[in-house]
């Protein structure tokens, strides 16, 4: 097993050594601190809590949709509820969510720097992350907003009442955090690498983070001009969008969507990231085609941008355009074919163990087949005029993001727990919330591809009651997912105490970041490492060896 | 000592071509040449532009690799605008 | 250059200067390549709309103050020249030709917002402000209110580029004056350079596309 | 068992819907076939190579070359093959054929304002004959909506500023949705209607139920002449303007040199932006309309101006 270099960790001895958590105490400490763990940290708690702001409006809106007509909120209210949820669930949950979190703890650790290039940018990205937060609650409990996470003008900057100016206020504070993470991402991947460790022994965690970090950086500040121009029409009353004065609204879709298809892909990524750790390490085989699944990586994120008219396809945009930005959209699902394939080819031969985080690995191999397979539906450019716009396109996406990113979250998270704590979480507990979610989230999505196809349309309180069996259907899931939510949240923190305590290793994983203490020191590592040979040097056979001695 | 001269020589001619092109921008602009005109106001730009990174910002002197990250901004931009104008273009092909 | 009073800091994350210079220099390009994203926003609905209605660009473009536009572009090329003096004031540790090139870089930037003010001030007053009180006379006064909109976002965005640049640039002179922060770690100065030079990169394209649409006419 | 296929599948009640359908059967064949498949593959892994089972687990030999080439490429064809069936079908879906029923519809929240080529309005209902293929011209008073027949597999924003098309031959009468499905506002889940497909005959006594007092193209000569447009485009006008007879589907020289097709788009620009396009050899004199007229009396005059080429055309 332990063949690499880089496994010669020093021994544990948590005694003598104060850990990033514990070696300085006080608020001001976390709240001033560079160390990228403990921004990291940060992050968590502040993603946990947009999470569940995002929940509560999702689980009203699902109870909302139990009878056809707007009886447990009015139509006005449901509208800002679907607005909250995908403002927040996309700018303030799941686009930082395993960069912010997982990223900027495991990046450095990954990598064997002892910490991002711009340490003071880094925090300065979690205030921005904050400042924008506080605009968005502020708009959402002043009277919220009704345009849809999409913003589309003229409606958001002429006809809509809400507070729109300060949501769009800070989705583009927020956006220059992500901007500053993106840039201290690229930076440290390029210039922070530890001696020997070159760009083909990289984990693929790092590839993906890296894709995504060129998307936050290349994409993000078109968002940030599109929304301000928005906004800037909608407080002087004359703009780029407003037909009045001969302007396009089309063109803010435009805008729009050459941001927001890429970042689908930023909120894509960095699961396939995760994905690529757990399936090795759980299944002790190297990954299979590595060099393949990170080029992969590199071409979503460039094909990624090419794409966005596929959003457009009935907005009356040229219909040769649409022909362009169809192809394309096939050409850039090869990468995530090729993808899947090779996770799969991964479990061949090798010794599968089925811990809670290899379990979410394959959740999300499956579900992410699942979305993004009807991404081909919606691709195909007569299909996607029935289906635009309804709820075909939702259970798409929460396919993809839901049942693909958020598990790699999860699965993320419980597999390096033991790094960021230092503790184990519960294993029982822990497949039980898995299996849940599983379940529950299936039940909530799928019914919504066949209420698509039936042609109920999204943003719609009102609908035919012969939509209601579904729909039931439907809010039942929603229930069993926000159970199987709620489980994680307390086991993890329970596991803070009363968890089994962390060895610097706990899963014979290969990578620079179980090579250290756990949880590890404030500089990393006590010497800086020295890179010999690629990741994920796994040996099934070993492994079966191994077993078979610790039996006997 | 030469290499400094040789640095400041480079940014006093750059400069000069600069104002030059300044100044060949706005005769051109007045002479009617119809299409070509937005089409020279646009190639004298890009070449001031170039003049000012390789020169000024010292990209000329730079790592390869600074080279890609100079070139991915314009690069990007080139994606979007040929993408967003495939639509503007052909919207009234029928 | 023989006395080195201060060797330069290295932050604790870093190994050796160069890793933190080469850290700095593609964090500000990749800064810089955000920015050009953001302006790139802006230039395609220029694009777009001088496409779809070249008679009100032309038309508007008329009504644009050429002699200020065209004195601010020389002002700024030559402030670039200046700023690229200084950045080599720094890489020879000259502090005094540093703070004095400095100096004067900052006062060629405020040189352009003076003309830039005078020149909306002038707007202004021709009701040439987008809004309410907008009033043009010219065949297609929407489409031309479409173009002022253009120029006014556009310019505005620059002058508060270049009005950032001219704080920054005095803060610079200052520490360059009072701290010899920037001896023998001129890569602050470096990448101040790199900003400014991009300020008056987008001028030189912004003064074409709006100033010298169908001068000729 | 064709309750339960109801329950889950849509109506095709247009030509449309047997070629969409067509594709997404297609489509839900392959795509199952594939999840099958990595399903199956993984499952059977996880099964067999589960950490204890007795399998040889030696390293398979040879590279992962040929692996990669084989799912880079199989996809790529096939999602070729996907791609130019679909534009072909998408394709037909945008080219409205000629000779079909012209009816004009005007979004606004929240409701479906509809002018059929006789005068006849309705508001959030559509009545149609079935086998007639129908064209719909669109714009939008305020913001953008969406005019969506799932059953016809239609669908297509309604934009302010401009008219969309779009068309459909119904096939099988019958009562369905119509939902406005571009989020427009508080009530755009109420921004519903129904199509009524009926057979000819029934069409015809709907026709009759309720006389009409003027056709659409006789409302837009009157606003024609009301709006003081003939003041200038009436041939013994003193105003140097063009002719408006055969205008439509001609060739028009503008004054910046090009030369456009006086399509509906072109004459409802000409009558809100007139100086978007001027006409080459005239003053830039006519004055805007945008404000002062109607989404639907500017559709009555286009209606109109349309009418006079048609019945220039009978008469040669
Ligand atoms: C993480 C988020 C995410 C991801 C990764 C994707 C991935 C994809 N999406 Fe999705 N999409 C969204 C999030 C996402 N999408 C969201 C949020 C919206 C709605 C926005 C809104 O309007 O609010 C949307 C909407 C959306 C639309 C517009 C629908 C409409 O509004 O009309 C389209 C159209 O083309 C589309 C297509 C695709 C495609 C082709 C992919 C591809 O990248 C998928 C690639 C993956 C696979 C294809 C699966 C793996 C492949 C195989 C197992 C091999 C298959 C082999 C053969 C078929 C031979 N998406
Ligand atoms: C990261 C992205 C993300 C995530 C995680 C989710 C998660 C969920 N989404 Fe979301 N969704 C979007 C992104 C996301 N969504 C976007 C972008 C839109 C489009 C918005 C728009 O149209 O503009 C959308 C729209 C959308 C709709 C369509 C609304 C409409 O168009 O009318 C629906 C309807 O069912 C829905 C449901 C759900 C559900 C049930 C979950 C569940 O997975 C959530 C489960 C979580 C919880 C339930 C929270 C935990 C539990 C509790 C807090 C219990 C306590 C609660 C109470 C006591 C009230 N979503
Ligand atoms: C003050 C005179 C005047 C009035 C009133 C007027 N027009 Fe015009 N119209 C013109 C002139 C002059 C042109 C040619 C220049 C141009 O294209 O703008 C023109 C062009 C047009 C064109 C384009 C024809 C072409 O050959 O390109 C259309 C269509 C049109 N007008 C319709 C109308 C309608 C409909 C109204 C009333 C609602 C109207 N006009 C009122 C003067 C007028
Ligand atoms: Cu109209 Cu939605
Ligand atoms: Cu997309």
């Amino acid at each position: 097993m332990s063949a690499v270099p880089m496994q010669a960790a020093p021994q544990y001895a948590p005694a003598l050594q104060p850990t990033y958590l514990n070696v300085q105490r006080t608020i001001r400490s976390w709240l001033l601190t560079t160390d990228h763990k403990r921004i990291a940290l940060l992050y968590m708690v502040s993603i946990t809590f947009f999470f569940f702001v995002g929940g509560v409006a999702a689980t009203l809106m699902r109870l909302e949709l139990l009878t056809p007509r707007a009886e447990l909120v009015t139509s006005e209210t449901y509208n800002k509820l679907f607005t909250i949820h995908g403002v927040v669930m996309l700018w303030f949950f799941l686009i930082p969510s395993i960069p912010t979190v997982l990223g900027n703890f495991l990046v450095p650790l990954m990598i064997g720097a002892r910490d991002v290039a711009f340490p003071r940018l880094n925090l300065a990205s979690w205030y921005l992350f904050m400042v924008g937060g506080a605009f968005t609650l502020f708009s959402i409990i002043t009277g919220g907003v009704d345009t849809g996470w999409t913003f589309y003008t003229p409606y958001s900057s002429t006809y809509s009442n809400g507070h729109v100016v300060a949501m769009a206020a800070g989705i583009f504070i927020a956006g220059f955090g992500s901007i500053a993470t993106g840039l201290n991402f690229i930076v440290t991947v390029h210039t922070m690498r530890a001696p020997g460790l070159t760009w083909w022994r990289l984990p693929i965690f790092i590839w993906s983070l890296y894709t995504t970090s060129i998307i936050l950086v290349l994409a993000t500040p078109v968002l940030a001009i599109t929304l301000a121009l928005m906004a800037l029409e909608r407080i002087f009353g004359v703009g780029f969008f407003n037909p009045a004065i001969g302007g396009d609204p089309l063109l803010f879709q435009h805008l729009f969507w050459f941001y927001s298809h890429p970042a689908v892909y930023i909120m894509i990524l960095p699961g396939m990231g995760v994905v690529s750790e757990l399936i090795p390490c759980f299944s002790r085989r190297p990954l299979f085609g590595y060099k393949f699944v990170a080029v992969a990586s590199v071409a979503i994120g460039v094909l990624g941008f090419l794409v966005w008219g596929h959003h457009m396809f009935v907005s009356s945009q040229s219909i040769y355009a649409g022909m362009i930005f169809s192809i394309l959209s096939f050409m850039v699902s090869i990468p995530s074919a090729i993808k899947v394939f090779n996770w799969t080819a991964t479990l061949y031969k090798g010794s599968i163990r089925f811990q809670t985080p290899m379990l979410y690995a394959l959740f999300f191999i499956g579900l992410f087949t699942i979305g993004g397979l009807t991404g081909l539906f919606l691709a195909c450019l007569a299909i996607d005029v029935h289906v635009h716009d309804t709820y075909f396109v939702i259970a798409h996406f929460h396919y993809i993001m839901v049942g693909g990113m958020v598990m790699a979250y999860l699965g993320g998270i419980h597999f390096w727990w033991p790094k960021i704590t230092g503790r184990m979480y519960p294993e029982l507990p822990a497949k039980l919330a898995a299996l849940t979610v599983f379940l529950g989230f299936n039940l909530t999505f799928f019914p919504q591809f066949i209420l698509g196809y039936l042609g109920m349309p999204r943003r719609y309180p009102v609908y035919a009651p012969e939509f209601q069996v579904l729909n039931v259907l439907s809010t039942a899931g929603a229930s069993i997912l926000a159970v199987g939510y709620l489980l994680p949240l307390t086991y993890l923190l329970w596991s803070l105490r009363y968890g089994r305590i962390a060895t610097p290793n706990p899963w014979e994983a290969t990578g620079l970041e179980w090579t250290t203490h756990s949880p590890p020191p404030k500089d990393n590592f006590e010497t800086t490492p020295l890179v010999t040979a690629g990741a994920y040097k796994y040996d099934s056979q070993a492994a079966e060896a191994q077993r078979e001695v610790a039996h006997v | 000592m030469n290499a400094n001269a040789s640095a400041v020589r480079t940014y006093i001619l750059t400069e000069i071509a600069l104002l030059g092109l300044l100044a060949l921008t706005i005769c051109v602009a007045y002479l009617n040449l119809g299409l070509l005109n937005p089409i020279i106001a646009g190639a004298i730009s890009v070449t001031s532009a170039t003049l000012i990174i390789l020169n000024f910002m010292h990209v000329r002197h730079s790592k390869p690799l600074l080279w890609i990250f100079v070139a991915a901004g314009f690069f990007w931009l080139g994606i979007m605008f040929a993408l967003a104008l495939s639509d503007f273009l052909t919207r009234h092909w029928r | 250059m023989s006395s080195s009073p201060t060797t330069p800091i290295l932050a604790h994350q870093f190994e050796d200067a160069t890793q933190q210079r080469d850290a700095a220099t593609i964090g500000m390009w990749l800064f810089i390549a955000t920015e050009i994203l953001f302006f790139g926003g802006m230039f395609l609905g220029y694009t777009v709309y001088r496409y779809t209605y070249p008679q009100a660009f032309a038309e508007g473009s008329q009504h644009t103050l050429i002699w200020f536009g065209g004195t601010n572009a020389a002002v700024l090329l030559i402030s670039s020249t200046t700023m690229a003096l200084a950045v080599h004031a720094a890489s020879e540790n000259r502090r005094a030709l540093l703070v004095s090139l400095l100096l004067g870089t900052a006062s060629l930037g405020a040189l352009f917002l003076v003309i830039k003010g005078f020149e909306y001030a002038h707007e202004v007053k021709e009701n040439l402000l987008p809004g309410s009180s907008f009033h043009i006379v010219a065949a297609e006064p929407l489409k031309a209110e479409m173009f002022f909109y253009i120029y006014w976002l556009m310019t505005g965005f620059h002058a508060l580029h270049v009005a950032i640049g001219v704080v920054l640039i005095l803060i610079f002179a200052a520490r360059a004056f009072f701290t010899n922060a920037f001896v023998n770690h001129d890569t602050p100065v470096d990448l101040l350079g790199l900003y400014w030079h991009f300020v008056d990169i987008v001028w030189v394209f912004l003064f074409p596309l709006l100033y010298l649409v169908d001068r000729h006419s | 068992m064709r309750q339960l296929f109801s329950f889950i599948f849509p109506d095709q009640a247009s030509n449309l819907a047997p070629s969409v359908d067509a594709i997404f059967f297609a489509l839900v064949v392959l795509c199952s076939v594939i999840t099958l498949l990595v399903f199956v593959v993984a499952l059977f892994f996880c099964v067999r190579f589960r950490r204890g089972s007795k399998v040889d687990r030696t390293p398979p030999k040879g590279g992962t070359l040929r692996f990669e080439i084989a799912w880079t490429l199989i996809p790529f064809f096939v999602f070729c093959g996907l791609f130019f069936w679909a534009a072909d079908v998408y394709f037909a879906m945008s080219r409205p054929p000629g000779g079909a029923t012209e009816i004009h519809v005007v979004g606004k929240q929240w409701m479906w304002k509809i002018q059929h080529p006789d005068g006849r309005r309705e508001i959030n209902e559509l009545h149609v004959p079935v086998g007639r293929p129908v064209q719909l011209i669109m714009t939008s008073e305020d913001v953008i909506h969406d005019f969506f027949v799932p059953a016809f597999r239609a669908k297509q924003d309604v934009v302010p500023g401009r008219y969309t098309t779009e068309w459909f031959t119904p096939t099988k009468p019958g009562r369905y949705h119509l939902f406005c499905s571009q989020y427009c506002g508080t009530n755009h889940s109420t921004m519903v209607g129904w199509v009524y497909v009926m057979e000819p005959a029934e069409h015809a006594r709907w026709l009759n139920q309720v006389a009409v007092s003027e056709s659409l193209v006789a409302e837009g000569e009157r606003h024609f002449h009301s709006r003081g447009c003939s003041g200038c485009h009436a041939p013994n006008s003193q105003i140097h303007a063009p002719l408006l007879e055969g205008i439509y589907g001609k060739p028009v020289p503008l004054s910046d040199g090009t030369i456009v097709i006086a399509d509906e788009q072109y004459l409802r620009d000409s009558i809100l932006l007139p100086n978007k396009q001027v006409a080459a050899g005239y003053e830039p004199i006519m004055p805007t309309f945008q404000g002062r007229i109607s989404e639907e009396e500017v559709n009555a005059i286009v209606a109109y101006l349309k009418h006079l080429t048609d019945s220039e055309r009978s008469q040669q």
